[in-house]
């Protein structure tokens, strides 16, 4: 069970790896911030899997804080791009 | 239990890296990133050290794992110092890397 | 498949600092970034050190990335200035063979270590439970290394006082940062709305839990000032002026906390920074709490910057 | 029974794995920026949904399911919030821009 388990976490890590390549590569500022966003989603899945394979205390508080945190930088990006543009 | 030889290879491929860029790379923002990975790559070696010395009942040694956290709480200030220092020197002077100006107004090589 | 799992995760690793590093614009590289503290939260959860991973999960792929992120969006143009200012080729060389060098006797010295290595994690956990707390990671922050954590705790406030110094004099006791509109609809707004009081849960959450499972002031503190920072980049509240006294004193609650607690050893026990026993749990709770506060307000002023605007 | 359980999670919990696999290929094949969104968030949410729907079995205790849940949710209220802001600033229709 907990094979299967790390097998689906090596492959959501493999494929968002693969992914991140292609969207830092740009050619927009958007495809690189979906890169970070990409993986955050994936990282998140990937500490959930783990949980799940051998629990250990905190992984899941750890996922939460990506979860929660995992948007910020994006969202800070485009706000303070609008306020530097704004005459 | 997991093994840290990729992570010690990792670590020390790091601190390379972050060497290499921080000597190598002009723009200031590129060496505080540089500087990040450097440190980042310290703090893995600290992680091995931590895995390698688990025992008692703890998944990694908790001594280095306290002082791993102090440090990224520091490498924060030091990173958010740092930025600010260079807009503030981009606000000055309208320059992004720190080489000194020459006679004709660019750095030298 | 477990030795597969690291053998992956160290390569991404290292591909997300090669990026990082080699990235053809400034942005590209702070989005390589973010991802490399994505993916070594994960190492360190693969180290065992899950403590660290929430710590690096909560500072180095949220924090950092906004501070990085807000900067490269201010820092402008400059990209003849960088091809001039870079070093040749010789330069070039002779760096990567000195780092080369470096990364090759680091990681040699590494593997060399002593099987099975000294440490010192049966000591810590053995003696956790004199200071009341389950999690040996809190035990040694606040017990073993607690003079480390006071200095610390000390090093924000003057990383917040020597960013504040980079403004200009007639800016002193302004407010910090820019100013952003504040949003009435759309998905901001409504982000906002929800995400505030979910996070303000978490984060109280994490620092409660550190004393017996991985989490803990600095973490709990660093999810708090991100939730102050979306309250202010989603205009709902401006950054206060730094010549306010309530900011000043939240900023230097912690600390002070921490050093009348060290005190309090000297007289009640054996000396500074000993926990008196019997009172360890309650006095190490009121730091912990005082260090919470103490480490959002540093970390989210860290992020608003020096002063822009007069008060 | 239980096995039964998660036998059924791990089916789920392999179908969103695919779903990430599915953005994957999205984000390589679609030829522009907001195809490419559109790719990512819809891949993204849905796969990470599955997984922890797939997850749920294995939660030792309530909290660790509610937490599942939690992560999930937190996940597509920001991811949904970027991919907004994201979409508006490609096609230049951002409030005040």
């Amino acid at each position: 069970m907990a094979e299967i388990l790390l097998l689906l976490a090596i492959f959501i890590l493999a494929s968002a790896g693969i992914g991140l390549w292609r969207v830092l590569r740009g050619p927009e500022r958007a495809d690189r911030l979906m890169a970070a966003q990409l993986l955050s989603t994936g990282a998140i899945a990937v500490l959930l899997l783990l949980d799940a394979a051998a629990p250990q205390a905190g992984l899941l508080d750890t996922a939460l804080v990506l979860a929660l945190l995992g948007a910020f930088a994006s969202i800070a990006f485009v706000l303070a791009a609008r306020q530097v543009e704004r005459p | 239990m997991s093994a840290v030889l990729p992570y010690s290879i990792a670590a020390a491929a790091l601190v390379a890296l972050g060497l290499f860029g921080l000597v190598v790379q002009a723009a200031v923002l590129r060496k505080i990133l540089a500087f990040n990975l450097l440190g980042g790559g310290v703090f893995l070696l600290f992680g091995v050290v931590a895995r390698r010395g688990a025992g008692a009942g703890a998944t990694a040694d908790p001594v280095p794992q306290a002082i791993v956290i102090t440090g990224l709480v520091v490498a924060f200030a030091a990173t958010a110092l740092a930025v600010v220092l260079a807009l503030r020197m981009h606000q000055i002077t309208g320059a992004a890397t720190i080489a000194e100006a020459a006679e004709d107004g660019f750095p030298d090589k | 498949m477990g030795g597969l799992v690291d053998w992956l995760l160290a390569a991404l690793v290292l591909g997300a600092a090669a990026w990082t590093l080699a990235a053809p614009t400034g942005f590209a590289a702070v989005v390589g970034f973010v991802g490399f503290g994505l993916l070594v939260t994960l190492a360190w959860v693969r180290l065992g050190a899950v403590d660290v991973a929430l710590t690096e999960a909560a500072i180095g792929a949220g924090a950092t990335g906004v501070i990085l992120l807000m900067a490269v969006v201010r820092l402008r143009g400059g990209a003849e200035e960088v091809s001039a200012a870079t070093p040749g080729r010789a330069v070039m060389v002779a760096a990567g063979l000195l780092a080369g060098g470096v990364g090759l006797a680091l990681a040699l010295a590494v593997l060399a270590l002593p099987d099975p290595a000294p440490g010192l994690a049966a000591a810590a956990m053995a003696r956790r439970g004199e200071l009341g707390l389950g999690n040996p990671v809190a035990a040694v922050l606040m017990g073993y290394r607690g003079l480390d954590t006071l200095l610390e705790s000390v090093v924000l406030v003057f990383a917040v006082l020597a960013v504040w110094s980079m403004a200009p004099d007639r800016r002193w006791g302004g407010i910090p940062g820019p100013r952003f509109p504040r949003q009435e609809a759309g998905p901001l707004a409504l982000l906002a709305r929800l995400l505030l009081p979910i996070g303000l849960v978490i984060g109280i959450h994490v620092a409660w839990v550190g004393a017996e499972a991985p989490g803990g002031k600095f973490q709990g503190g660093t999810i708090l000032a991100a939730m102050w920072v979306l309250a202010w980049v989603a205009g709902l509240v401006q950054p206060p002026a730094i010549a306010s006294q309530a900011v000043r004193l939240a900023l230097v609650a912690g600390p002070l906390a921490f050093l009348l607690a060290g005190f309090a050893g000297m007289a009640l026990g054996e000396g500074f920074l000993a926990w008196p026993p019997g009172l360890a749990k309650p006095m190490i709770l009121l730091v912990e709490a005082a260090m919470t506060l103490s480490v959002a307000a540093a970390l989210a002023l860290l992020v608003a910057g020096p002063p822009e605007r007069a008060a | 029974m239980i096995g039964a359980l998660q036998g059924l999670g791990l089916l789920a919990a392999a179908a969103g794995a695919g779903f990430f696999l599915a953005g994957t290929v999205g984000l390589i094949r679609f030829p522009d920026t907001t195809s490419r969104l559109h790719a990512l968030t819809k891949a993204d949410n849905l796969g990470l949904g599955l997984v922890v729907l797939g997850l749920l079995p294995f939660a030792g205790s309530l909290g660790a399911a509610l937490k599942l849940l939690l992560v999930w949710g937190l996940v597509l209220l920001a991811g949904g919030t970027v991919a907004q802001m994201i979409a508006a600033r490609v096609r230049g229709t951002e409030p005040g821009a």
